[in-house]
């Protein structure tokens, strides 16, 4: 059992590496698309075989509850993303905004974007976390400004700039829990393990861990777009090839949140450290109330849901923040929810600005006249992400919402707040564009709708029923914490 | 027997306001007449002129239709009925408690439902105008009803008009301010609604204020006879309605036997007259008024209903 | 057993959809559907009457899905099954309506999945028995509602209408969503059982309704929350605004029956019943005022659901106030007036949502002012709408009477309330009912007579052909209940009773089955009694004797000859009467005061050829002071804010450098 | 030879936050980069002394890295690039040099402040040598606010990079693969920033980071 655990870890981790370097060398963009396809979906079956075989931690890597259902997500994502990009690029390539040389620097990015985000997510240790997570931002930062317009070069300059930054934040925050743990545990590897840290935080310094989490929480913070770290994300959502935007919003963001939730563990392990639950909190609510109030004069539809992503992703970082096993529960639920929306949806909108020809929301018009599939599709997707019924991130918002007027009324009223005035500016966007008269340039895609459905068709189940082995890990992870 | 006799007061009571009702209307002619200096028709004038419509041909405007006919027959029926259930001489008769004073009101609600429908139903300006006008007219006038009923139901307990006789002819009610506001209401939306001056004339044709008359304006034959019955059974219900409320006095009691139901019918008829007496007197004292201030007049009335449905709270809560 | 069969329906409902998207260039699937959907609300209907009549014990039911630790919990009482019945005798109405009327629908794809799908969202509300499953209905229930008001997007009004429409839906679930939290509590009951147990501080409770107020209000219609329904109900296919008139807005009425009778308890202060009680008078004055300056038919069915709304909840503000006072015989009866309006206006208001769609599907119009004289080729039709008018209109001897009698009955019975509030609110509370009444009369008046009588104003009109059989066997099924209802209210008030008593504490009204006649008599015969089988038979009598007697002895010709009209006979149709001129007087006596109502004449000079135009203009009080603001505000902040978009590399890093610093000062000062 | 040990370490790290006040007080382009290899120089010293006190040989190769790559290579790539843009002369500061040194000496109080509460538990040496650490990590961000050039900008931000090294440097035993990691980013973060110079260059005519923020999509709206 653990052999063939040990063997999906590694495949986690070498396929995307190899199909990396496979894919810089391979030309001709069809068989580049085939390879990602194949390289992703080999990761995903390791992935899932974790679900059967899970390896026993080890210095370096550990698979345990939390991070489990991260790694399939992360790779199911990457699997349906990959299919849509492989659709997405060669409309891409007939339109002439990208070239052969390229796509494959593109295919050989992808896969090591995914290499780093399951590196992350696998880590035993804060510091391999930190490596992986810079890795990811340097690779993000690359594709972002693939297209080499002036937007695209400004976006990704800007992400390169605040998300270096957040890197060195967090890797000062990284060497201040080595510094708390190394009088503990002692120099070298076990200062910086996971399951070392955990079990020994209680006796931690807790002004050297209060220190810490405030550096990792606004450099990984800045990663996970919350405000007023948030300045990149929209940008490059917006100026990025769409695959990457639903990469970026369904998966890195994710990943940066697991990182400041494993410090949170720690945090809340430590009796004598802050409660992080507050500050988490007024990040959270910022994130939300801004975001929300962001969408209102945004005229980009990729803008749009990237400022959609800081609004969830201040939904999430409240939830922990409240914490008890209510609201933890629904934030975990949540991150999973939304990476696999917010993807759908970029999946859509990708194939909706390739078919209009524009970005532009006020000249997209009626979708689901002329595109039935991309449009309901679209209707689907962002009803979804309203938290509407019946889908999943119903569920999650329902716990959040009602279990913290019970405790914190003022705070749930503000919650409520920002997801009214979301929900408000998201289902005018979506009336626009969805329904009334079409109008403006209409070319017919080639659209896989695979990706599509399968996402929302997760949501959908999540939203009536969830597997009872997920739920225990949520409650387990919701239990830790705190 | 006692349930036969029943059926009959009941049955007579239906006969004697069908009866009574031309009657009263010729009465407030006559005496208008004669306070306006004239001689005016005879007393029967109204019975004549209904048996002669009665008796002549109808004739339909192309565009009416089948509601066209059917209404005066509704609107007579409504009509009657309303004012069969008023107390007239005595009370707690068999079929009293079929509706009480809110159905009652609302019978009329129906009979001005269906005469408004026909007055829009041949498709002429002049209907419009006065269905129009009239259901503006009832929109407040109808409140300012309801209103007297709540003041009279707080009083008496009840909206079952035998019950509320019955309980003004006991010594307990006294005089209070608040009945008072409630019988000046209900004589202002009486008028209002027997389309008296100064609300509307019954006498106009072909003026642009008027209301009722605009209605039936396209009425002929027996038709027009069946409303312009239902018209005077309206005016009769609404004095009897006063009478029974306000002037319970002589009013028999059920089963109380004959000669108690001939005095009450005696007093009623004495009720009948002043209350006609009374309505021409008032109506030759007053101008008439603008349509347009008409929604003054019934505010009035139903300010003062509510006034008086308010002091009552006042004075028993003290 | 019931309760998982009655489950059933809704999932078939709900397969029904399924199909109806896979089917979706089948040319018989609109039939196919509507059929379908037919059975299924008829086989839901009988089983819940069934149930009910056979004596409802609750059933309960808990199912492994929803959230995953409470399971999805299932449950039927004698509320539900009321409200079951209202759902499904309306689902199963609109689907026969729509046999016929479905096939002139130009969309078919944007209907026909959507609509089983409503109607399973409904049945589901009323079974729910735990917070996530209801809230997860109620929405699924608007979502799909929301599709269908969407059906016909291509109308700029009708997007408008939808995004409105989901926007309040939401604002409510998040008003609902809280008040269940209040209810669960911090450890998440979230199972109905436990929110019964539970015992809330007064402040609370309070909190709770108030959030009741604001979600089941919104979704019903209440005023200020109303804005979207006169929109979106017209703007959905008739047979949906029917059900979404008619029906939704009941289970809306469930819904805060359901939290504030049952959940929450005892009322604890004896404002609860005067806050309802308020708005729910002002509901019905402004609802029907605005249905009164409507000239779409439609819109003004729309907005007099406000006024119902209000009529309703002005008899479950009564209950409150009487319960809080511990005067439960006196709550029973506004109880019993609050759920038989419901029944009432279920039925009067799908009859009269499916009339205006045959009137639209013969003309095409719904605009009134382009209608006219349509009792002449659709003398069915107009029949059965009068009926329907002549309901909504509370006359009797028809259903809309006997619950506003049973409302008033309630409002004499306040007098015995102790607090002075109370006692003032509530006459006045019962002018306004009279108004709204009066006003009704009026406003049908106006929609019955120009619509159906005068002459047509359009070709459209003039060329109208009859309904097809189905939907007037749905007309026809409508109106005879609202007479039944009407001539025969003991039976229903013997009907409500174990819902009554379920909600008041065991209390409800006497048996009426017993009265002589079946008269209703809710409290005493000697204070109050109402019998419209006797209304009805001397009404029928007296006037069957009268055209006997006419007929008989006097003269039965008739002939035909151009209108009179005091001698100007022969004018065009476009002399008649309009909606607009029929509402003036009343425009003008409660328009300025109400609407700022402002008239324009323009008048072309002497020698001019050209029509003279009357301009009326309108403004909405309750958007120009609620929601309008809160628009420009969100709008002038979000402006504001939108500089953050456009600040330089440099601002942005400084953003980052202030939150650490500040986060760092806040480290120091904490310490 | 501990307390020696100590004050020299001390005196190093306190050498850095002196080198930043220097950085933040250039108003020069070049000027700014010669300072900057002082910068790194003192950090290869700081670190190469903590290798010797602490016996951890890995850290010589940390700060042979600093020395290599950040006292000399990255001043020699900016010094061509500078004067190939032609931008060498100038550089505005906004605000003034005495507002921003004042800031700083916020900043560095606020440092030390922050790092009081340490309990004396934790190992002195770290404490001290990271109060400074932080100091010059603020330091860094303070420059690459307040100055508009990119490449001052750059220069910040490894000013920044270097106050890191110098913390990870203190750390007691803090495995290798760590610094190693920070000089690969830094590596990888001069070559990426070197694309985006020239890119940039290409398609800009100046640097400046206001003209680049001055094309935005949806400016108008």
């Amino acid at each position: 059992m653990n052999a063939l655990g040990m063997l999906a870890m590694t495949a986690l981790l070498g396929v995307p590496a190899g199909a990396a370097l496979l894919l810089v060398l391979v030309p001709g963009y069809r068989l580049g698309a085939r390879l990602n396809v194949g390289a992703t979906l080999l990761s995903l079956l390791a992935a899932l075989s974790l679900f059967g075989a899970r390896p026993e931690a080890n210095a370096y890597l550990r698979v345990d509850d939390f991070n489990l259902y991260l790694i399939v997500l992360n790779n199911l994502v990457s699997f349906t993303t990959s299919l849509f990009s492989a659709s997405y690029i060669a409309h891409e390539l007939e339109s002439g905004r990208l070239t052969p040389q390229y796509l494959r620097f593109y295919h050989a990015m992808y896969q090591a974007l995914i290499f780093a985000m399951n590196l992350a997510l696998l880590a035993n240790n804060i510091g391999l976390l930190w490596v992986a997570i810079e890795l990811a931002t340097l690779i993000t930062v690359l594709m972002v400004g693939l297209y080499r317009t002036r937007a695209a070069l400004e976006a990704a300059w800007k992400y390169f700039i605040l998300g270096s930054l957040g890197i060195a934040l967090a890797l000062f925050g990284t060497i201040l829990v080595y510094l708390a743990a190394q009088p503990v545990i002692g120099q070298g590897l076990p200062a910086m393990a996971w399951d070392q840290l955990l079990a020994h935080a209680a006796a931690f310094d807790p002004a050297l861990l209060n220190l810490a989490f405030v550096f990792l929480l606004l450099g990984y913070g800045t990663k996970a777009g919350l405000v007023p770290l948030h300045a990149w994300l929209p940008d490059a959502h917006a100026e990025g090839p769409t695959p990457i935007s639903a990469v970026l919003s369904g998966l890195l963001l994710n990943v940066a949140l697991y990182a400041v939730l494993r410090f949170k563990m720690l945090m809340s392990a430590n009796p004598a450290a802050l409660a992080p639950g507050p500050l988490m909190i007024i990040l959270g609510l910022l994130s939300l109330l801004f975001a929300a109030l962001m969408l209102y004069r945004r005229g980009d539809i990729k803008r749009l849901f990237a400022y959609s992503s800081i609004e969830h992703m201040g939904i999430i970082t409240f939830a922990f923040g409240m914490g008890g096993p209510l609201a933890n529960f629904a934030g975990l639920l949540h991150m999973a929810m939304h990476s696999l929306t917010k993807s759908a949806i970029f999946f859509t909108v990708g194939h909706i600005a390739q078919a209009r020809g524009t970005q532009r929301i006020s000249t997209i018009r009626g979708l689901t006249t002329t595109h039935p599939a991309l449009g309901w599709g679209l209707v689907a997707g962002v009803l979804a992400i309203a938290g509407l019924p019946p889908f999943g991130v119903f569920t999650s918002e329902f716990l959040v919402v009602s279990s913290t007027f019970a405790r914190q009324p003022l705070l749930a009223l503000l919650l409520v707040l920002g997801l009214l005035l979301a929900f408000g500016t998201l289902l005018w966007r979506l009336h626009g564009m969805a329904f009334g008269e079409s109008q403006g340039a209409n070319t017919p895609v080639r659209s896989s709708s695979l990706p599509l459905l399968l996402h929302l068709g997760l949501v959908l189940v999540a939203g009536i029923w969830l597997p009872e082995p997920l739920v225990r890990w949520f409650q387990h992870v919701a239990a830790l914490l705190g | 027997m006692a349930l036969i006799t029943d059926y009959l007061v009941q049955g007579g009571q239906m006969l004697l306001i069908l009866l009574l009702a031309p009657l009263l209307t010729g009465w407030v002619r006559a005496i208008k007449a004669r306070l306006l200096r004239r001689r005016g028709p005879s007393l029967l004038q109204p019975y004549r002129d209904l048996l002669k419509l009665l008796r002549k041909d109808v004739v339909l405007a192309e565009s009416a239709s089948w509601l066209f006919r059917v209404a005066p027959y509704l609107i007579f029926a409504a009509i009657w009925v309303a004012a069969a259930l008023v107390p007239t001489f005595a009370s707690g008769l068999l079929f009293n408690w079929t509706a009480d004073l809110i159905a009652i009101v609302a019978l009329l609600g129906t009979a001005r439902f269906f005469l408004a429908l026909a007055g829009l139903d041949v498709g002429t300006s002049f209907g419009g105008i006065g269905a129009s006008r009239e259901m503006m007219i009832a929109s407040l006038a109808e409140p300012a009803m309801l209103m007297m009923v709540f003041t009279l139901s707080l009083l008496a307990g009840t909206t079952q008009l035998s019950t509320v006789a019955h309980f003004m002819l006991t010594a307990e009610v006294g005089l209070r301010v608040s009945l008072a506001l409630a019988l000046l209401a209900l004589m202002m939306v009486a008028i209002a609604e027997n389309a008296r001056i100064p609300v509307d004339n019954p006498a106009t044709h072909l003026e642009l204020t008027m209301v009722h008359e605009a209605m039936v304006l396209e009425y002929s034959g027996r038709h027009l006879a069946l409303i312009e019955l239902a018209a005077a059974l309206k005016l009769l219900l609404y004095l009897s309605l006063l009478g029974c409320i306000f002037a319970p006095w002589g009013m028999a009691t059920a089963g109380a036997g004959l000669m108690a139901y001939l005095f009450g019918v005696a007093a009623y008829l004495a009720k009948l007259a002043l209350g006609g007496f009374l309505l021409a007197l008032f109506e030759t004292s007053v101008a008439k008024m603008r349509v347009f201030r008409v929604d003054q007049f019934l505010g009035a009335a139903l300010m003062l209903g509510l006034l008086g449905a308010l002091l009552l709270f006042v004075s028993r809560s003290l | 057993m019931i309760l998982s069969l009655l489950l059933s329906l809704p999932v078939a409902l709900l397969t029904v959809s399924g199909a109806a998207v896979f089917a979706h260039r089948h040319p018989g699937r609109s039939r196919g559907i509507y059929s379908a959907t037919l059975v299924l609300s008829t086989v839901a209907l009988c089983v819940v009457l069934i149930h009910w009549l056979g004596g409802h014990t609750p059933a309960t039911l808990t199912l492994p899905i929803g959230l995953p630790w409470l399971g999805a919990h299932f449950r039927l009482d004698a509320l539900a099954a009321f409200f079951l019945v209202v759902v499904n005798l309306g689902g199963a109405v609109a689907s026969l309506f729509a046999l016929g009327y479905g096939q002139h629908e130009p969309a078919p794809e944007r209907v026909l999945p959507f609509f089983p799908a409503f109607l399973a969202g409904m049945n589901l509300v009323l079974l729910a028995d735990d917070a996530f499953i209801f809230l997860f209905a109620w929405e699924f229930m608007s979502l799909s509602s929301w599709a269908l008001v969407l059906a016909h997007h291509r109308e700029v009004a009708n997007v408008r209408a939808g995004y409105l429409y989901l926007v309040m839906a939401c604002f409510g679930t998040l008003a609902l969503l809280l008040s269940f939290g209040l209810l669960a509590g911090p450890q998440g009951g979230y199972d109905f059982a436990t929110m019964r147990a539970a015992q809330l501080t007064p402040g609370l409770a309070a909190l709770t309704l108030v959030l009741a107020l604001l979600g089941a209000g919104s979704k019903a219609g209440l005023v200020p929350l109303h804005v979207w329904l006169p929109l979106a109900h017209p703007a959905a296919p008739s047979h949906v605004s029917a059900l979404m008139s008619g029906v939704m807005t009941k289970v809306a009425v469930y819904g805060f029956i359901r939290i504030v009778f049952d959940l929450l308890g005892e009322p604890m202060a004896w404002w609860w019943g005067g806050l309802v009680l308020s708005l729910g008078g002002v509901s019905a004055v402004l609802g029907v005022l605005y249905a009164l300056m409507q000239h779409d038919l439609k819109r003004l069915l729309a907005y007099h659901t406000v006024e119902n709304i209000g009529i309703i909840f002005i008899g479950l503000g009564l209950a409150l106030a009487f319960q809080a006072n511990q005067m439960y015989a006196s709550a029973a009866l506004a109880l019993t007036a609050a759920l038989f309006h419901v029944l009432n206006h279920s039925l009067f208001k799908s009859l009269l949502f499916l009339g205006t769609g045959a009137v639209l599907t013969a003309t095409g119009e719904r605009d009134m002012e382009r209608l006219g004289g349509l009792i002449h080729p659709m003398p069915w039709t107009a029949l059965a709408f009068l009926i329907g008018a002549a309901a909504i209109s509370a006359l009797p001897p028809l259903n809309g009477f006997v619950s506003e009698w049973l409302t008033f009955q309630a409002i004499l019975l306040t007098p015995e309330l102790p607090q002075w509030m109370l006692k003032f609110l509530a006459p006045a509370v019962g002018a306004l009912l009279a108004l709204s009444a009066a006003l009704a009369a009026a406003c049908f008046v106006k929609a019955f007579g120009i619509t159906f009588l005068g002459r047509p104003r359009s070709p459209a009109a003039a060329q109208a052909r009859e309904t097809d059989r189905y939907s007037l066997a749905a007309l026809f099924i409508l109106a005879a209940l609202c007479l039944l209802a009407g001539i025969l209210p003991g039976l229903v008030v013997d009907g409500l009773a174990p819902i009554v008593g379920l909600l008041n504490g065991g209390a409800h009204l006497t048996a009426q089955h017993g009265q002589p006649w079946l008269t209703l008599a809710p409290v005493a015969e000697v204070k109050s009694s109402y019998n419209g089988l006797l209304v009805l038979l001397f009404m029928a009598l007296s006037g069957s004797l009268a055209v006997l007697l006419i007929h008989r002895l006097a003269s039965d010709v008739a002939r035909r000859g151009p209108a009179w009209d005091c001698g100007f006979p022969e004018s065009s149709p476009m002399t008649q009467y309009t909606a607009g001129s029929f509402a003036q007087p009343i425009r003008r006596v409660f328009g300025s005061v109400v609407f700022q109502a402002r008239e324009q004449v323009t008048m072309p000079p002497p020698g001019d050829a050209r029509a003279a135009r009357l301009e009326v203009q309108l403004q909405d009080p309750v958007w120009d002071l609620g929601y309008a603001p809160i628009t420009a505000a969100v709008i002038a902040v979000s402006t504001r804010f939108n500089v953050l978009q456009y600040l330089t590399i440099r601002r942005y890093l400084s953003l980052v450098f202030g939150a650490l610093v500040l986060l760092l000062l806040g480290m120091v000062l904490w310490r | 030879m501990h307390d020696l040990g100590f004050d020299i370490a001390h005196f190093l790290a306190g050498g850095m936050v002196v080198t930043s006040f220097l950085l933040l007080y250039q108003a020069r382009l070049s000027a700014l980069i010669n300072v900057f290899a002082l910068h790194s120089l003192v950090l290869t010293l700081a670190v190469g002394w903590q290798a010797f006190i602490q016996h951890a040989p890995h850290l010589y190769v940390t700060a042979g890295i600093a020395l290599v790559f950040k006292a000399l290579m990255i001043p020699t790539a900016l010094h061509r690039i500078v004067r190939r843009l032609g931008i060498h002369r100038t550089l505005e500061v906004v605000g003034g040099v005495g507002r921003d040194m004042l800031a700083g000496a916020a900043l560095v109080a606020l440092a030390i402040l922050v790092m009081l509460p340490v309990t004396a538990t934790a190992d002195p040496l770290a404490r001290e040598d990271l109060a400074f650490a932080l100091a010059v990590v603020l330091l860094g961000l303070l420059l690459m606010v307040t100055r508009q050039n990119a490449v001052s900008l750059v220069i910040g931000f490894m000013s920044l990079e270097n106050g890191l090294v110098l913390a990870a440097a203190g750390a007691r035993g803090m495995p290798l693969a760590v610094e190693i990691s920070v000089a690969f980013s830094v590596l990888i973060a001069l070559i990426v920033i070197g694309i985006f110079l020239f890119r940039i260059r290409e398609r800009f005519d100046s640097v400046d980071m206001q003209a680049m923020d001055a094309f935005r999509e949806e400016r108008r709206r």
